[in-house]
């Protein structure tokens, strides 16, 4: 099949600042997203469980943006803009991708 | 005194109680009991739903008067002005730093809708009437003291650039689904009357202490968790403040309920709201507007130190208050 | 006339529609409340069950006659027929692609369980009785019409390649959840009559009103946002189709029932099924089946513009229609 | 036997059994019928906490004697020895290996709370008393039969590594989920009595059987995936042992049973523990000391044979031959 | 610890289509595969959301799949059959796995 | 944007298991980890989903850990350990991440 270069920006980030970073990404020139649930992690600012939860408070989400490698600086800014303060991690990796035009 | 005790260990042997105690216990020593979260959300939103829209349904049978207005602008002051009580307290209590100092004081500002809950059970079981209005009360004071909060870091100045408040955050806060469906419930019991209750009263009136059980299981469980992971910051004056403020909050608002010419059970609710400590709303629009603030402080003072104070012996106590000074 | 208004008035004012108004409002002003995917899944199995439940019940309690099996043999042409007038008066109305149309007329043929749902609820409170099978031609009316949508798209050809139905759709379509749900919980309330009901009546029917206001708050806000995202999709001429339509529907629907010589009751509830537009099962087999008609445009429309107005202005109207062809 | 035949049939007739065919029926026809998650274990925290609550409260009333203390020790007895003859008998009667016969030894000699739920409102249909400690008995039951399952799996030595029991294991069965809101909400009704129940007995009494139905028909819907999964694994023998099993089980029980003195109910309860097999807290205890046992014979007999079999025959066999012993 | 070359292929798709996707993947000769929930996202038909949803109508899942690299063409020729006509993304990485003769 | 080198490692097991997973990692010395939900697979042992469950006996989650290169061995180390005897995969990439001064 034919495979085109793409990347795979995958932002873990606070349930709260979701839209925020959307909204950012949107901003940013990126065509499409895909928000995955996170149950619980652990970190610099301690471990934590979805389970019982009411609040938003303490809980995030995985957001995953493939896009065309050329776009990825302006992705990394809009992204940084908006975790630069918040704790979450922003990992890039290399993938190939069916029907490029959709990116 | 003697009747405020017995009434506190009446209050310490119900069902609710023992539920929560039962969730703490479970989770400091590590049992997997859990409640799904959304299972969780779908009991407060049961909650929120059948409070305001009892609330609602008195006012429409009490009909209105200008002590709503009076006591909705009272919860407002209440809500903006306790925070910088807390926050002077907090200065000069323990070493926080402003910026936590002022996530903590927010919580203290607004309110714990459970509290809420809990005191209008404890009031119906000894059938103490109350304002149907204070729900609505409860919704008013929601939101004022984040900005008090944010005022406080902002008037703090610093380079740390923290932009708090922005026209998204306002909206959001304002908009919150607590606060929502808090107030539409209420509306739609108004207006909808005793007609409407009779409707779906099986539904939010008979099994609703049994709902709050579960869900003050499921706090417990939270709490309980919370303790384990954060019981290493509550240094003693930390601890102290978490029992001092309600008291002091519940003081304060006895003040304006007294002013204001509530009723034994209303007066008792003011107390209880202005001495109840967020742990919906606030920590959310802390995390967006003070993510440098330690969350696990302000989580843990207010659901594992101030909510089971409130709980076990705040309650009682105020209830005792509002009856002594009402005569009654 | 008047009678109609006052029964349209009051039924505006149950908390069941202010309950969905609230949800459609809280969405559109952007409020982040939300009822958790689970939780509403969960309402929607328990009002299936329940209804379905009490459905079985009225028939074992009234015996069945040749009544049934015409009433089923009904609903079945309907859902099948209707989708032919609906994807007619679409070309004819706006300027929509066969797709979309196809899609869209499948939904009007089929059914909202919920619609028919709240208009039993209205009868209850008015007093007036109807046949319990209703329930069972309700679920015969779910699939017939997304067959008939997709025998529309294949005679319309097309290099498009759509492949249309195959046996695993079939399948699907045949054995979806909602239908297995209520033709098995009327079967059950069928066999175990009213001792069965009796086992579990406080389960089934004193809450059942007060999970449908949760459900509908649920329905607003999952409606709202659908509005908020489609609302230019809605040109004039396809949001009057999304009232004309339930209007034919419900005159056709009438048609059948007073030739079954259903009782007032049943009439008005068939009307209903004919007006009402599906938007779980049909919405999810077009996916499969259609995936290149516009989805935002069949879900804004049946859920968005045509329930709100049967449960609004729809279901007063047919129940004073049907009243009114029976001299009741 | 005629009134054995006659209690059978109108037990398979009622809303909670028809709840749970058609569960499986719906999964063996692959129709997508299927509860969420969150809301399964919602309704499972519903049913314990209930159940459990509801036993304390009838210790309260009756007060407690030694049969209490004797009959948690029976239980730990039974728990434990139970997996001795499954094993055995599972070595003779099928080619099982030691691994994945000591796996499923140890589900017959732990209980299913929802057969004993299930039995307890036979038996209230019946009106026949039994008492309220049995809920506790229940609780003893569910880990010691997986200390004995490790043992044997120990005993019989093996290079093949397995590690078994560790003090992390031991914590997480012994504070496991279901265990601690049994015991903790039996406590909670022990200490609350009467009057917590009249406080929440609309919340855990009315609703119980129709929760109890919703819960059976998720049961069904696992089962019959499960069945559908896992049949191949089903040969004749296993299949057998499945039936055989619980009949063994409750005779050994109605030993145990008889020389403590319990009433008639009690007794039919003490069978129904032992013959039940475990498939919420022993499957998962069995992932993680045995990982190398297949999990799908465990789950497909527990949960696809033993448990339809005790739910449609086993419980009125053994409420039968419990009224026959005592004469009642 | 010793590691092996393969192919992490994750493929975004309608909750209606999985059963669809993964009896190709399935036929294609793969041996495993992991679902994971989505709570929502974007693309070019618009934003969706999970939330407070009943009908599995608009809805998606991700399908995360670890392959030998040489069975990666039956692979996206089975999955590009079923996603062909459908919303949804396609993406492969390269990725080192442990206990090879699992794949 | 500056980023940095880093192994993305992705551990899909049983959900009994994780609490001795991550414990396991933070022995490691990993810093942080990220828990997502999973809704069914298939694999050598059959295909499982979780809907309708209660118990925790089938279902799984997957532990996603990014972390320094140098790190890697020590993690696939102690992660190895844990699911040696379990189902489950465990699979690495290399990704890059912002802020690397966070692993
Ligand atoms: N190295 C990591 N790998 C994966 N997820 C991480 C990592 N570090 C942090 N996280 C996630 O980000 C959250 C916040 O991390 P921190 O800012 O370090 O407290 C954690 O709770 C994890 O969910
Ligand atoms: N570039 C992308 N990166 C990640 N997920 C995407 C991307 N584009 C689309 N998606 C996902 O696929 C769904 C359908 O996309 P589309 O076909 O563009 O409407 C979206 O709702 C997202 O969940
Ligand atoms: N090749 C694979 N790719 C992705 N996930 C897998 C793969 N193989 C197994 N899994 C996951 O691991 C679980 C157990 O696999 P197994 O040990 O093969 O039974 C499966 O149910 C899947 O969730
Ligand atoms: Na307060
Ligand atoms: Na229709
Ligand atoms: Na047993």
């Amino acid at each position: 099949m034919q495979t085109h270069r793409a990347k795979r920006v995958e932002i873990t980030i606070e349930a709260v600042m979701q839209s925020r970073l959307t909204d950012a990404l949107t901003k940013a020139g990126v065509t499409g997203y895909t928000v995955l649930p996170v149950l619980g992690g652990s970190g610099k600012s301690g471990a934590w469980s979805r389970s019982g939860q009411v609040s938003r408070a303490s809980g995030m989400v995985q957001v995953v943006c493939i896009i065309k490698p050329e776009r990825l600086d302006d992705l990394l800014g809009g992204a940084f803009a908006v975790v630069e303060r918040h704790i979450g991690v922003v990992s890039v990796s290399d993938c190939d991708v069916l029907r490029a035009e959709r990116f | 005194m003697e009747q405020l005790l017995s009434l506190a260990a009446e209050n310490l042997i119900s069902p609710i109680i023992l539920c929560f105690v039962l969730g703490v216990a479970a989770a400091l020593a590590r049992s997997d009991l859990s409640i799904p979260e959304a299972v969780a959300k779908g009991l407060s939103i049961y909650l929120l739903f059948a409070i305001g829209f009892k609330g609602g349904v008195s006012v429409a049978a009490h009909g209105i008067d200008a002590t709503l207005g009076l006591a909705l602008l009272a919860g407002v002051v209440l809500s903006a002005v306790l925070p910088l009580i807390a926050f002077a307290l907090l200065r000069v209590m323990t070493q926080m730093n402003r910026l936590d100092a002022a996530a903590v004081a927010a919580h203290y500002g607004s309110i714990s809708i459970v509290t809420f809950v809990a005191a209008t059970s404890v009031l119906e079981s000894r059938g103490v009437a109350y304002e149907g209005f204070m729900v609505a009360v409860a919704a008013a004071m929601e939101a004022p003291a984040i900005l008090s909060a944010l005022w406080l870091v902002a008037k703090g100045g610093g380079a740390d650039g923290n932009k708090g408040m922005d026209s998204a955050l306002l909206r959001e806060i304002m908009l919150n689904g607590s606060i929502v469906l808090l107030v539409g419930s209420f509306v739609i019991g108004w207006a909808t009357g005793e007609d409407g209750l009779a409707e779906i009263s099986s539904f939010i009136v008979s099994p609703f202490k049994g709902v709050l059980c579960l869900f003050l299981l499921d706090m417990g469980l939270v709490a309980g968790r919370g303790l384990r992971e954060g019981s290493k910051i509550l240094r003693p004056a930390v601890l102290a403040f978490g029992v001092l403020m309600p008291l002091i909050g519940s003081a304060i608002g006895l003040g304006f309920a007294m002013a204001l010419g509530l009723s034994s059970g209303g007066i008792a609710l003011m107390m209880v709201l202005s001495a109840s400590a967020s742990y919906i709303a606030v920590p959310a629009a802390m995390r967006v507007a003070l993510p440098e603030a330690n969350p696990s402080l302000y989580l843990t003072l207010s659901l594992g130190v101030t909510f089971p104070f409130n709980l076990t012996l705040g309650i009682p106590l105020y209830v005792a208050v509002s009856q002594a000074v009402t005569g009654g």
